[in-house]
């Protein structure tokens, strides 16, 4: 039966992911984080570990390096030898990029992290065997491992504090790999009522725990190949192609300077889905 | 001499059966109803063949409690799941709105059970019976919608699926396997999208592995199977 | 000086190994006791490690990987040169090999099997270890066949019951002997057992020496493909600092030469524990020696070559790594390679060295500590200086677990190979008959044509 | 449905049941079981209430004064999460980290939850028949002179009542304090504008010049203004706001400003002045006013280059309508009132009153406008607790034994009190001193109130509900306690009150007409206000009083180096901790610092230069010394900081409040001088002086970023665009 | 007409071999040269030239196995990557070839060897009986004969290996 499955549908088990001849349909779950709206202020970060149970791992664990943040709030400084930083800081809210060639998935031993039909990178706990060498394999380091057993350890969730865990997310044990799922649970809840309806999930009709925070609304998540998403504007706008390594804004000279558009680590061919639009800065001061 | 090739005969006999059991391995056979779960002690023993079980034709007052049961719809007690993720007890409000008006039985120990709990405000702890493991998100809704909405299928067999024939249970038990695998063997079938007289899909998405499904040669249906991706089933 | 005295009684050959089996000198029983005390300490960090969580041994988000693959990479690199020596030389028809190979081989199984213990301490989840092996099952799934990982579990199975099924024929002829010699008494049951009715008839050689020639010709790619697929792990990712097209070469060139050096080491210890200095002969050694020292310069060219194809290359992020090797926190490391590695092998290439067994025995453990060291250089600094520069961390540093883990490690392997020695004939008997004759043979056909000449 | 008169209260008994039989979620089976759990079932149920289908109610974020509306998810009987309400003007659906954390306010393991007695060091449990009886025996013959209450921000008809409950003893001491407050703002802002709160319609500028207003971060009502701060940076018309920080040490909206300006710590008020000369467009009064601060002066009194002011003057002239604002950082100098006024001073000058700077909507209830904390009523306290006078002190939503300044010496003043009744959530500071301790509901559990300080667009009135049952049995709402305790005093007004759910409900039904009810029934219009968390008024609004009067306006030169206290020691406040009651909430400790990413602890920042002449590196432990005393913190070099200034968070250091709180950090309110300004009476948070010396130890600061700190060693990860490379109209 | 086995050792190979040689030449009545087998401390593959090509077969094994193993390898991969759980991973096709061309090289080598030494155990007899002539001499030092004949012949062949300097001479007893 597999056999024949195999050599019946031979081409397509054959085929090269991303390329425009099979786009994603009718999902591509994406991201565009608009870095000049962003302030830095850690909301999302929060509002993660508030929805996905994200365990507080305390200070000597985090001084370990062991810390559990999906979405962490990166600050740079610039790196001009002034004395002063006078145009601010640069903050860049980094989770996982949910590439669409992702590094990690074809290492996972045990096929824990795969790719799903609307573009998600997946993390299966219960198939993870904790071998890491997704996270060894991963260019933005945004994967986190449970070192301990997080729900077992004092003071991660004693009584009362576990009431507030989401039942629609795992508590992970240890050994398991996690990382940021695009709150899975919420495209999960909001593609079922869509479906029970015959339609496809609206643009706003589902947002991810960080975008919902976000006091300054820097982030924008919705369905890319829907041509009435914001992100599918956005990204359109911005002429930034999910699968090139190269985008209009690389070739300066074809007009693409005034775009500001673009994805971390795009020559390493990782394709990811979140696009991040550059912070401007007032020239006139 | 003959031992030993008897021996590699056999080595590599099962070397192949092996590997070719091991290329066809997503089929396993789904549990039969043999293969029940273990029965289980409820506080009360709540009888589904006398709720859900066929009427007897031989007394259509359905007067004895022994025989015949009142086709219930069980989506009238379970009246979450077309809505829900979970099927749901029934509130114990749900029991007392019906047998507070019915007499018959009003004394008998079960219902006497009954409105002990309900005098005291007391839910009823029910145990389990199908109980996925915490990793597995299943919709009762999603299915209800597929086969009943969709494809027009009765209540009772769509349950029967993977609850297997509670109509003719008192208390329930767990009849089908409910692992991954046996999951998967209704995935994979090639399901009609729509059938006559059922819920039209609109533009919604049904199809997985990247491939809309094609519509049969012989009879024009298109077919498509389950979800296959890991984060459809797992959380 | 001779690899073998060819006058040597077959008699006297039996007698000597099988001495070996029973009474051996007393510093065997030191290394044993020794060896079962780290391998203790091992389990205890492994105990305490499985209960706790992998975060006890202090590594951490970024830093995934520590001393576990580094030492599971290095265990892997030991293995190699039981079939260089068994397999490959035996393909070449080199003789001298005869006393020493049946020891390298075992050191192959046994240090194989330390490796894997790697891996299973190495994950997550050891109690789910079974998910990452392909056997049908009722959920339908398979493990990952793209992921190197799995390539190595199918590689380290394939070559570890490749290397026991070689020593185990190539020993069935001995174990016969030993069948022969012993008393009555548990030994000579499993002799008698594993033997399997051997008695040296003609049809039982020919196909012996068919059989064993096909499994050497099978070894000899498998050994290398084991090294390059691990090598894999690290050359398929995209890691700064793995991602090296030399990987595998390098890789194969590092094993042979840690398994050299392995085997001089051990060549040493088992000369002297077990009275073998007829047999195990400096002239063997000296050979041994030579084949190191030539190994130890394609690993240095190796090396090079990849520094070179680092540095030209226009790949930044390797450049950095590299940089950071030399100067940063793991310099003292990566320099100590480079000079237990490259350096400290050039007293090889001195002629009094190369017999000298107290000078053989540190330059080897030096080579061996060399190669720990390349194996470790080559996990830590990717990590702690990866393409993210958030998330750069140049002090971490392993907990005492891990190197707990790695000490037992050594108990383990030694444990194992001490009993191996003791139950079994670690030189083979009858290749050593085998070499004594054709030499013998050869030294009268020499003779005669001396006197034909005459 | 068998019971169709279901009250809210009673649905939420109903929800409660499962509360209990929930366990972890996923650490539970992992294989198929029979028959091993429970199934969550109820008695009685609501049509709207299915298992694993998510409820959502709306009610108010108490984690701070903003008055944020908040949505709860509900699940099974237990609230999950808070998300913003659309709906509301204030923060439109978006929540800070802080407010994402209530739900660890209410979850927390180290509430209250019993009252306490004291007995000896201990407090001993009692019940609150016991408790009522108690406090009325206390104050039985006592005058109304003799009783203190103490509280933080109230508004709403908690204040109501609690006016009322001191009228009936004819108290009058009712002590609003908050430590971090912008009461030199309001103040200056009533003499400026007229009003004191006035609406900053930060989108509407194109240009906006904030004196250290941390309004990104902790400053008024934070997520309000970051919506704002979105838009303006789109740009109205299509051309992008301007940002620029004049602080002394970096805030958060410093390190989102275009451009950062860094003072010498006190003299924004006169970078005010230098600005509105440079302008040149002042006339009369405030040009004769002005007419010294020329860019010479100025310059070298607050270290800003002369070039940098002469742009931001251009930038100020050539982009209207702008915005200028005056923060925490400039108010905190026992000149602060007179920064403040100098700040506000050049808003008259630029003309942005009355386009940028707008009257703000009033809720047309003063009964129920907040009574806003400031310090200054902490001093009053504090003097009359040590004159002895009072028999009697309650203590609500303060930690003054915590937040008040060492040199104060609260705790000591505190133990002259004959009866300290304290109701708490936690045993913080202040409750370890209480003789009695009554243990509130958390937010999520209690029936409220409130009016915002700062009105968004239209006036509302913010109401908290319970979004679930109580999770322990012998909590009480603060409501409900003072309405026992005025039953003790006027039982026949108040016995028509079985509770405060009832006295609430009463009081907005009474006002329906008001509240924009028009002609709906009693119970509709109850349950439409409860399902909207947001009763949204028509309003007035005080118009604003243009008066730009420079009288009395008169700014000192920089202080004088202090040779034995050199550096300025500025208590920054962060966005998640504030004042410190929140320090308790793991997921904010360990929310990395946005500028430091350290967690879990405090730090000294010192900018890199001055480290380097005082040989200080990253990790050393620094004792910071003042008048008052002296803390102990790792030092962590900040380029973002006045090279004579260092600076300490506040809200660590906590000797009580819980696990997630006590021994994390230090506590820089302990070491603070008592300067107070000189207009308003306000403590001067950043007068204190100190030195900074290294005791030889040193630690690894545990913080999120990397080795390499903020630099990202030439790789393209966060990209700046000057904004003349960018077309943002275009853009979506 | 009964046989019996008759055990005679030699001190050196050439003896025997000479033994061997001069039996075969002897073609003596009620014994089948193919009965007679050599046994040794070691390989002594001259013997062949004797004892005529008695050909090994394992390499037959070898291949079968091999080849088993590559296919089987092969299909049973990208069977299971493309069953139904296919999923795609890192953008890769489903059945991506290089990976499963290695995996295919060690399926080969691990059917390969475990076929041949299968091979081995068949073709040599392995794990037999012992005979009922064996002496221990053979594994240390001696070259055995082992002859099977028919009771009329064993003393002519017995005349043939003493002359040829056998040291002894084992004889199965009569039935």
């Amino acid at each position: 039966m597999s056999v024949n499955n195999l050599l019946e549908n031979w081409s397509q088990f054959r085929h090269f992911h991303p390329v425009d001849d099979k786009p994603h349909d009718p999902y591509k779950w994406a991201m565009s984080i608009d870095l000049d709206a962003c302030t830095g202020c850690n909301a999302c970060s929060v509002a993660c570990y508030a929805e996905n149970n994200l365990p507080v791992v305390g200070k000597e664990k985090y001084a370990h390096g062991q810390a559990m943040h999906w979405m962490r709030i990166e600050r740079y400084w610039d790196e001009d030898d002034r004395d002063f930083p006078d145009q601010g800081a640069q903050f860049l809210p980094m989770m996982c990029q949910q590439c669409e060639a992702a590094p990690c998935e074809t290492v996972c031993p045990v096929a824990a992290t795969n790719h799903t039909a609307d573009g998600l990178n997946s993390q299966v706990y219960n198939r993870c065997i904790g071998s890491r060498y997704c996270s060894a394999n991963c260019p933005y380091k945004v994967r986190y491992f449970n070192w301990y057993d997080y729900p077992t350890d004092d003071n991660v969730w004693p009584a009362e504090m576990n009431q507030q865990l989401n039942p629609d997310v795992t508590v992970r044990g240890k050994g398991v790999m996690e990382k940021c799922t695009f709150c899975v649970q919420r495209l999960h809840a909001a593609k079922g009522a869509a479906r029970s309806e015959g339609r496809i999930v609206r643009d706003g009709e589902v947002q991810t725990a960080c975008q919902q925070a976000c006091p300054a609304s820097a982030i924008s998540f919705g369905n890319l190949v829907d041509p009435e998403s914001r992100v599918h504007k956005q990204w359109k706008a911005q002429q930034v192609e999910l699968d090139k390594e190269e985008q209009t804004k690389d070739k300066k000279e074809e007009g693409g300077s005034e775009l500001r558009g673009y994805r971390i680590f795009e020559e390493l061919r990782p394709y990811p889905s979140v696009m991040y639009l550059e912070r401007v800065r007032e020239s006139a001061v | 001499m003959h031992r030993f090739l008897r021996l590699s005969t056999l080595l590599i006999g099962l070397f192949a059966a092996v590997g070719s059991y091991a290329v066809d391995a997503p089929q396993p056979a789904p549990m039969t109803e043999d293969d029940l779960g273990p029965a289980i002690e409820q506080p009360i023993e709540f009888p589904h063949n006398r709720h859900a079980g066929l009427r007897n034709p031989n007394d259509p007052t359905n007067s004895d409690p022994l025989k015949g049961g009142m086709e219930i719809d069980c989506m009238y007690c379970h009246t979450y799941a077309r809505r829900s993720a979970v099927a749901g007890i029934p509130p114990l409000q749900k029991c007392i709105g019906c047998h507070q008006s019915i007499a018959s039985v009003r004394e008998t120990p079960r219902i006497k059970k009954l409105f002990e709990y309900w005098d005291a405000k007391k839910a009823i702890p029910w145990k389990k019976v199908h109980d996925l493991p915490d990793f597995v998100r299943f919709s009762h809704e999603r299915h209800i919608e597929r086969f009943i909405s969709q494809l027009n299928r009765p209540v009772q067999e769509v349950c029967g699926y993977c609850h297997g024939n509670v109509k003719e249970m008192t208390v329930a038990r767990r009849s089908k396997s409910l692992a991954m695998g046996w999951c998967a063997s209704c995935h994979q079938k090639d399901h009609p999208v729509t059938a006559e007289g059922g819920k039209p899909i609109g533009n919604q998405a049904y199809w997985y592995n990247f491939q809309k499904p094609a519509a049969d040669t012989s009879g024009g249906a298109v077919k498509a199977q389950g979800p296959n991706d890991c984060w459809q089933c797992h959380k | 000086m001779k690899d073998i005295r060819e006058d040597i009684a077959w008699a006297k050959i039996n007698q000597d190994v099988l001495k070996s089996l029973e009474n051996p000198r007393k510093l065997y029983w030191v290394i044993l006791f020794c060896a079962l005390a780290a391998f203790g300490v091992g389990i205890g960090c492994e105990v305490y490690q499985y209960q706790t969580g992998l975060g006890v041994a202090n590594l951490n988000n970024p830093y995934a990987w520590g001393l576990y693959i580094s030492t599971f990479i290095f265990w892997i690199g030991m293995s190699h040169s039981g079939t260089l020596l068994s397999a490959i030389l035996h393909l070449m028809h080199a003789d001298w090999r005869k006393p020493i190979y049946r020891f390298a081989e075992a050191m192959t199984t046994f240090s194989l099997m330390t490796a894997g213990l790697f891996v299973m301490v190495h994950i997550g989840r050891l109690w789910q270890f079974y998910y990452s092996l392909p056997y049908p099952s009722e959920r339908g799934i398979w493990p990952n066949f793209q992921s190197p990982l799995l390539w190595d579990a199918m590689a380290i199975f394939t070559y570890l019951s490749s290397s026991i099924l070689f020593l185990y024929v190539g020993m069935i002829p001995d174990l016969a002997i030993c069948r022969d010699n012993m008393h009555e008494g548990w030994r000579k049951k499993l002799y008698t057992l594993l033997s399997l009715g051997w008695e040296g008839t003609d049809r039982q050689w020919r196909n012996f020496r068919v059989t064993y020639l096909t499994i050497a010709c099978f070894l000899s790619p498998l050994a290398v493909s084991v090294h390059s697929i691990v090598a894999s792990d690290f050359a398929m990712s995209q890691q700064p600092g793995w991602h090296v097209t030399s990987f595998p070469p390098y890789f194969v060139a590092g094993a042979l030469y840690s398994g050299c050096s392995g085997i001089i080491t051990l060549f040493i210890i088992l000369r002297y524990v077990f009275k073998f200095e007829e047999y195990m002969t400096k002239s063997i050694l000296k050979k041994i020696v030579r084949l190191t020292f030539a190994i130890s310069m394609i690993w240095t060219y190796l090396n090079a070559v990849e520094f070179a194809s680092v540095w030209y290359s226009n790949d930044q992020a390797s450049k950095d790594i590299l940089i950071q090797k030399a100067t940063g926190t793991y310099a003292p490391f990566w320099w100590g390679m480079i000079f237990c590695g490259s350096i400290v092998p050039l007293t090889l290439a001195f002629k009094r060295a190369q017999t000298n067994i107290p000078v053989l025995f540190a330059v080897s453990l030096l080579l061996n500590l060399g190669m720990w060291l390349e194996r470790w250089m080559i996990i830590a600094p990717t990590f702690s200086h990866g393409y993210y520069p958030w998330t750069w961390d140049h002090d971490q540093w392993p907990s005492l677990i891990q190197w707990g883990m790695v000490f037992g490690s050594f108990g383990w392997f030694t444990m194992l190979f001490m009993v191996f020695c003791k139950v079994f004939p670690s030189v083979s008997m009858y290749e050593v008959k085998e070499m004594v004759y054709h030499r013998s043979l050869h030294l009268k056909k020499s003779e005669t044509a001396e006197q034909g000449a005459h | 449905m068998m019971n169709s008169g279901f009250d809210r209260r009673d649905f939420l008994k109903v929800l409660g049941w499962s509360g209990v039989a929930i366990a972890l979620n996923g650490c539970g089976n992992t294989s198929v079981e029979d028959g091993k759990e429970t199934v969550v079932s109820y008695v009685e149920t609501n049509d709207y209430m299915i298992p694993s289908i998510s409820t959502y109610f709306n009610s108010t974020c108490a984690q701070c004064d903003a008055g944020c509306n908040i949505t709860g998810r509900i699940r099974e009987g237990r609230v999950l999460k808070l998300e913003g309400n659309p709906d509301s003007a204030i923060n439109r659906g978006k929540t800070c980290g802080l407010g994402q954390a209530g739900v660890q306010h209410h979850y927390n393991p180290d509430r209250v939850r019993e009252p306490l007695l004291r007995k000896g060091g201990q407090g001993e449990a009692i019940t609150w028949e016991k408790a009522y009886a108690l406090i009325a025996e206390k104050l039985n013959g006592v005058s109304g002179e003799e009783i203190a209450f103490l509280t933080g921000g109230v508004s709403g008809h908690l204040k109501v009542l609690l006016g009322n409950y001191l009228d009936s003893f004819g108290c009058k001491n009712h002590f609003v304090y908050e430590a971090i407050a912008p009461a030199v703002l309001r103040a200056a802002n009533k003499k400026s504008y007229g009003v004191e709160m006035p609406r900053f319609n930060i989108n509407k500028a194109k240009v906006v010049l904030s004196f250290g207003a941390d309004f990104l971060g902790a400053w008024v009502s934070p997520v309000h203004f970051s919506q704002q701060y979105a838009q303006f940076r789109k740009g109205v018309d299509g051309q992008r706001g301007v940002l620029i920080q004049v602080e002394s040490k970096m805030t958060l909206t410093g390190a989102n400003a275009d451009r950062w300006v860094v003072v010498r710590p006190g003299t924004e008020g006169i970078l005010a002045l230098g600005i509105i000369n440079a302008l040149g467009t002042a006339s009369g009064d405030i040009a004769a006013k002005v007419r010294g601060y020329d860019r010479a002066l100025v310059s070298k009194e607050t270290g800003v280059p002369p070039g940098q002011i002469d742009k931001i003057a251009a930038l100020l002239k050539l982009r209207s309508p702008s915005l200028v604002l005056a923060g925490s950082a400039a108010e905190g100098y026992a000149h602060g009132s007179q920064n403040a006024a100098a700040i506000n001073l050049l808003n008259h000058v630029l003309g942005n009153v009355g386009k940028t700077v707008e009257a703000a909507a009033v809720v047309p209830f003063p009964q129920m406008a907040p009574a806003t904390g400031n310090t200054a009523a902490l001093k009053t306290l504090n003097d009359g607790l040590n004159a002895g006078k009072y028999k009697v002190l309650f203590s609500y939503a303060a930690n003054p034994v915590f937040t008040a300044p060492g040199a104060m010496k609260f705790k000591d003043s505190l133990a002259k009190a004959g009866f300290k009744v304290a109701f708490a959530h936690y045993l913080d500071e202040t409750a370890m001193q209480a003789d009695l301790v009554l243990p509130l509901d958390s937010a999520l559990e209690d029936w409220g109130t409130q009016v915002p300080e700062y009105m968004a667009e239209g006036a509302q009135i913010n109401i908290q509900q319970p979004l679930m049952e109580k999770l322990h049995a012998n909590t009480r709402g603060m409501g409900d306690i003072l309405l026992a305790l005025i039953k003790l005093r006027r039982a026949e007004e108040y016995k028509k009150f079985d509770d405060y759910y009832a006295y609430l409900r009463t009081a907005v039904l009474q006002n329906k007409g008001a509240l924009g009810g028009g002609v709906a029934d009693d119970d509709t219009f109850w349950n439409e206000t409860l399902s909207k968390g947001i009763i949204k008024l028509a309003g007035s609004s005080h118009a604003l009083s243009g008066n730009a009067a420079t009288a009395g306006l008169s700014l000192p030169a920089p202080a004088a180096i202090n040779a034995q206290y050199p550096l300025h020691l500025i208590p920054s406040v962060s966005a998640s901790l504030r004042d410190g009651r929140h320090t308790n909430q793991p997921w904010l400790q360990e929310s990395p610092d946005p500028l430091t990413t350290i967690v879990w602890d405090s730090w000294v920042e010192i900018h890199p230069k001055k480290a380097a002449e005082l040989r200080i590196a990253e990790g050393d432990i620094v004792e910071v010394t003042g008048k008052n005393g002296s803390i102990k913190a790792q030092a962590y070099l900040f380029p973002g900081i006045h090279p004579d200034a260092i600076s300490v968070p506040l809200g660590r250091g906590h000797e009580a409040l819980g696990r997630y709180a006590r021994g994390y950090g230090v506590n820089p309110f302990q070491i603070l001088d008592a300067v107070f300004d000189k207009e308003t009476g306000e403590l001067a948070l950043h007068e204190t002086r100190v030195k900074v010396s290294k005791t030889g130890q040193r630690v690894i600061v545990v913080k999120d970023e990397g080795f390499v700190g903020g630099k990202q060693m030439g790789k393209k990860i966060a990209v700046r665009v000057s904004s003349d490379k960018v077309e943002l109209s275009e853009e979506v | 007409m009964s046989q019996r086995h008759l055990l005679a050792l030699f001190n050196n190979f050439e003896d025997a071999e000479a033994a061997i040689y001069e039996l075969r030449a002897a073609d003596i009545k009620g014994f089948d040269f193919d009965d007679l087998t050599l046994k040794s401390p070691i390989e002594h593959h001259e013997v062949e030239d004797v004892l005529g090509q008695r050909s090994a077969k394992v390499q037959w094994f070898t291949l079968v196995g091999a080849l088993l193993g590559g296919l089987l390898g092969f299909f049973l991969i990208s069977g299971a990557q493309a069953n139904f759980y296919a999923q795609i991973k890192g953008g890769k096709p489903i059945v991506p070839f290089p990976p499963n061309f290695v995996l295919t090289f060690e399926m080969f080598v691990l059917g390969g060897v475990f076929i041949s030494v299968l091979g081995f155990l068949v073709c040599a007899g392995l794990p037999a009986k012992r005979s009922p002539l064996y002496s221990a001499k053979v594994s240390e030092d001696q070259i055995g004969i082992l002859v099977k004949a028919d009771e009329s012949a064993i003393a002519k062949i017995k005349g043939v290996l003493l002359n040829h300097e056998a040291l002894e001479i084992q004889e199965e007893a009569g039935k």
